[in-house]
């Protein structure tokens, strides 16, 4: 039947840095050497600390774990775009992007481990507490960005999910909402392809998730995510936007989760080792590298010397995050309300005396 | 002092809220010109502007959601929900951030939201415009739960709720809001959650009752040396006053208008059941809605807790 | 900065039927003379049975009642094109789809009285009971739909929502399972331009309703909603491609909101007269009635006989509607589970003993 | 008969389910290939497909929504979801749809709904993997709440939750899941709802429990002669039992993990205290999980109620 067309859209995807190392100059991002270092190491402290955690797990001392390994191009380049005033609303697999922001990584183990203390950001890091309830948070992230849009304040709101995450109902209302009240909001989404056991088709019939934006009148971009500097461009390109209250913008960093879900989950279930294989040669860290050589930049020397260096570091945070005394069952009570009801204050005795 | 009925004395406690302390934004459905469904807040978008009295897209989850980050950032949002049977949607982001962020955080972050919203029978209006589920709320660690039941209690209690630094749930009983008008003081001032009101002092038996359920009480109890305790905070209640005087009338009765299983005159009888049994001389009774889905408006009077059902319990319970 | 373009998406917008009663030849659909008659005679009896609902609530007898004057095309023109196997899950304002299902009009004049009796549809018509929360019952449309794919009937779930709806999350999650499991479904939303007082552009930065589609990978158009051929068309197509396995379609009818909300609103205080004026041209009504004229349908004699005939019928009606019983309390008990605990059957017998 | 643990006696009622009755449709996140996180399902997909064993997308409310719709359709579906901490956002489909379809159109249409979810501490899991909110669930007239507590009684309460023609919340206790192992009857059969199980004769006084907790009470309580009722069915709940048991013994302590006030030990007290407060001669007493937001393992066994507080209140109960 024909028909009038009244709208037109279009989703671009951005890469530029491919698998051998090659990068596209027009697309590049201005970024010093010693940013690109930074990126670099970034991504491999993120592979290293995510590593040591697995092997924590195994040996009992961390509870069920979800890995980011693979995921490091995406967390990294879009973390690194962020601004110390900005405020990140993570997701839980989001290891690289609190490097980023040097949240102690100490506090993500003990997290881990069972210890609500490891979500307490420090004063001047904004980051709020890991989403366990699969994408509820962009609401948060929404709400905060309306509160700094009111007040004037130079912040953009950073929210991080899953492909998965992308057909909960709540993610809908805060894209919504963020395109009504044009709010300074990032919403970057890694698209791992699998949510647990659910696979990218089977999760939505839509061919690319960027275009959920189009449903709320706001910008989607795709982008490689295992791409570290095309991250990094989509996400600053999109916080400067946001800043300068051109409003909110759906990234789509399109990577791989290349581990099992958890550590409380076998992947071998349910997928398919040759879709794995296929992605280890799209692996984010090894093409970064590879730039940074043929950049002369850095060395199979520079390797092995800030692989020892993170190694020693890793053992100094295991240290410290096993070396902290347990929390208090007084804690339980002190952070439910600002103050304790008669009930409350019997029970915490009662705790306290008896004991569990 | 100006005489206002319950809507206009929250009206007026919101216009001061915003006057106050410009932490406090405004947000819901229709809030804005329209002033709301019921006109709770008539003329504040008119003076404070769309910055602080937003009008929402359609999104229960999404309003409740998008203020617990307001507040987390440092703002006192009070959001609007329409009624109290379209809040089921946003619950996820009640039980699950509102009340945990400061206990996730560990202190860092925390909620100081209000959710106001009309609730309760007697109305005639359609399906889920009369919920009264308050008890649901109530066994939710980290959030309180407030009832007003008079114009100047609806007043003070909405300003402590925005002055309190954790979410707290202000249900507005909507047969109560335009039913009675009284003296309500002009400046703002706060009346302190957490605390029960004797609403008439009595010495024969105890009837605890809350929002538009004590109006109830207090007509049909009038013959009765009743002590009738107004609870107007269910989330933390005020176990003090009501043990005091369950020891001292030794019958307890409570009225609500929710389904009888599981309504927060449960918890109540539990309390006393668990504390002052043995001043008790009766069984404690609850006279309350039937375990029925909520009737539409031509059967309603028949599940709603009538003045006659109340007069039966109290002479039932004086028998013993 | 350049990208590459990786999916393209545009939305359409279908019109037939002009305001001054031409119609597209080239689109019209297949319709015999009496089923176009059949069509206005729907559209008629719609408003005629809505103003004298309007008329019984001012009166005191009726409650609350939320008008569709000015969405009677967009209500019989969907309405018409649906199969009596066919579900049917409605909003609040659709008197005109009721209407063409021949759901007996004394039970909606009942269920506005709060009467629960009202919502009981007879055997033989599929209607679900009106939806007063909003948007929440796409689902239920969606998983009637899946039953019957399962079972291989021949039925299609059409849901009726408004512009309103399309912002609540589970209006998403909805289309996004129809999408994933490609359902014989078809959402119609009428967008009447007002959610009570939150104007369309207050409701959603989209250009359109019709590329929420976009975001779930379903089919999405946008048609003249005053236009009842253009609906009937536009609904026709989407239910053959239902029936035929080809998945679902988000259907957005352009139309107004001519009334308040309801009987309890007053739309003065938030919307510009000149707006309802402005729609007053566009007429669903009068434009079928030209056309049918230009055509030789119809006379001023035939509408003089056709309103004459419809008065009568109403009046039976209402005298059928009000000369009905009052429900019993017992009912309050007998439809809430299939049995009654041993609680429930003390509290009846005191409700029956004690009354009200 | 096999011997089996809670999640194989699960795993082979659902088998059974759909079987016997091609109504039988499972649908819910990771189902399918991965056969449930907790392995619930675990080869059912291979045997029954993916037309009968659906993997959703990520979307509670949209799971439970489906399923009303389905149900009312005619199927009987049993909805999968991945744990109680996600259903919050289900809530507004459980009580405004599944709870009401059949009162909103006078029982032409009805929900003969399942939903299985794991729920309960005690296994160091993760934020939100460890609720046990199902107070919030009985206080909503039109839907049913069982919770089993053992393999037998697992399958038979969940064939019985499929074939009941209205909406029933199956709370499956994750502790339990492989912490004992039974003799479970190889054919289909029913444990009928709505009635309490004397888990062990006594006389001194009553214990109530259900879930998880009933294990940590039969431990707790092994030297004391005391009644142990395991209530199995929430809602609606076996009152005959509750109360022929609290008359006899005079003395009644409840047990359950969910924070004290508002839990269902509330109701149960409460109902007590109604009906059979003359034969009582102790106070009610409630050991529970204390009023906090639910901690992450470093600090849960502070909060579940441990054979040391069950033991404290039962001497305290026998002292009067
Ligand atoms: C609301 C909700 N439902 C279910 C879960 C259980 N769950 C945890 S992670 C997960 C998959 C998430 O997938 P995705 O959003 O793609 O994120 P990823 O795990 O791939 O990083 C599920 C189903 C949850 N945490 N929250
Ligand atoms: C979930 C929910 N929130 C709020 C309301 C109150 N309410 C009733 S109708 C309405 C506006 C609906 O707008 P729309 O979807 O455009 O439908 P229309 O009324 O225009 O037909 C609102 C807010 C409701 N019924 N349900
Ligand atoms: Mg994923
Ligand atoms: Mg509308």
């Amino acid at each position: 039947m024909p028909k009038t067309p009244i709208a037109q859209f279009q989703i671009d995807r951005l890469s530029i840095l491919d698998p051998s190392g090659q990068i596209d100059e027009d697309l590049m991002p201005e970024l010093s050497d010693s940013q690109l270092l930074q990126l670099y190491e970034l991504l491999t402290y993120t592979r290293m600390a995510d590593q040591r955690a697995l092997d924590l797990q195994r040996e009992g001392r961390l509870g069920t774990y979800p890995s980011s390994l693979g995921q490091e191009a995406a967390q990294v380049g879009s973390g690194f775009a962020l601004q110390k005033n900005d405020w990140v609303f993570p997701n839980f697999r989001e290891l690289g992007v609190f490097l980023c922001q040097n949240y102690p990584l100490e506090l993500i183990y003990r997290y881990w481990t069972g210890d609500e203390r490891g979500l307490q950001s420090p004063e001047g890091i904004n980051i709020f507490p890991m989403c366990i309830a699969v994408g509820t948070h962009v609401l948060h992230a929404a709400g905060a960005a309306l509160a700094a849009k009111y007040r004037g304040d130079d912040m953009v709101a950073a929210a991080f999910l899953g492909d998965g995450a992308t057909s909960k109902g709540d993610f809908h209302e805060a894209l919504n909402m963020a395109g009504v009240y044009q709010l300074p909001l990032v919403v970057i989404c890694q698209n791992n392809q699998w949510a647990i056991s659910v696979s990218r088709e089977s999760q939505t019939a839509s061919e690319t998730l960027a275009q959920k934006a189009i449903a709320h009148g706001i910008r989607g971009i795709q982008v490689d995510g295992n791409d570290v500097l095309a991250v990094y461009a989509a996400t600053r390109e999109a916080l400067e936007r946001a800043r300068s209250g051109d409003g909110p913008t759906f990234i789509e960093c399109e990577t791989y989760r290349m581990s099992d879900h958890t550590t409380a989950d076998d992947a071998r279930r349910y997928r398919d080792p040759q879709e794995v294989a296929k992605w280890q040669e799209r692996d984010p860290l090894l093409r970064m590298r590879r730039f940074l050589e043929q950049q002369r930049l850095w060395s199979h020397g520079d390797q092995e010397q800030l692989e020892l260096t993170l190694k020693e570091r890793l053992s100094r945070v295991v240290k410290a995050a096993e070396s902290t005394a347990p929390p208090s069952a007084e804690e339980m009570f002190r952070y439910t309300c600002h103050a304790l009801s008669s009930r409350q204050q019997e029970q915490l005795k009662e705790c306290l005396n008896g004991g569990p | 002092m100006a005489v206002l009925n319950l809507v206009q004395a929250i009206n007026e406690g919101l216009r001061q809220a915003l006057e106050e302390d410009e932490r406090v934004l405004l947000l819901g459905e229709d809030i804005g010109k329209d002033g709301g469904v019921f006109r709770a807040t008539d003329g504040l978008y008119e003076v404070f502007g769309e910055q602080r009295v937003l009008d929402t897209p359609l999104a229960e989850s999404g309003i409740v959601g998008l203020a617990v980050g307001m507040a987390a950032y440092g703002l006192r949002p009070v959001a609007e929900i329409q009624f109290l049977g379209f809040l089921y949607s946003a619950v996820d982001q009640i039980f699950t951030h509102a009340a945990r962020i400061r206990a996730r955080s560990r202190g860092r972050y925390s909620c100081p939201l209000v959710v106001r919203t009309p609730y309760g029978g007697g109305v005639k209006a359609p399906e889920l415009h009369e919920e009264s589920s308050e008890a649901l709320f109530c066994h939710m660690p980290g959030i309180k739960v407030v009832v007003p039941s008079t114009p100047s209690n609806a007043k003070g209690l909405l300003l402590a709720a925005i002055d309190d630094p954790d979410p707290v749930l202000y249900l507005e009983p909507t047969r109560l809001y335009r039913l009675l008008k009284e003296e309500v003081p002009d400046e703002p001032y706060r009346t302190p959650l957490g605390k029960a009101r004797i609403a008439r002092a009595g010495h024969q038996l105890t009837i605890i009752a809350w929002g538009s359920m004590l109006e109830v009480v207090l007509r049909a109890a009038k013959d009765y040396d009743a002590e009738i305790i107004d609870l107007m905070t269910l989330s933390p209640f005020d176990r003090e006053t009501l043990l005091e005087s369950a020891r001292k009338t030794g019958r307890v009765l409570i009225v609500h208008e929710a389904a009888k299983t599981g309504g927060f005159g449960a918890e109540l009888a539990a309390t006393i059941a668990e504390e002052a049994i043995m001043s008790l001389r009766a069984p404690i009774r609850r006279v309350t809605g039937y375990d029925v889905v909520p009737p539409l408006p031509l059967l309603e009077d028949h599940n709603l807790p009538s003045t006659e059902r109340i007069v039966a319990a109290i002479e039932d319970l004086l028998r013993y």
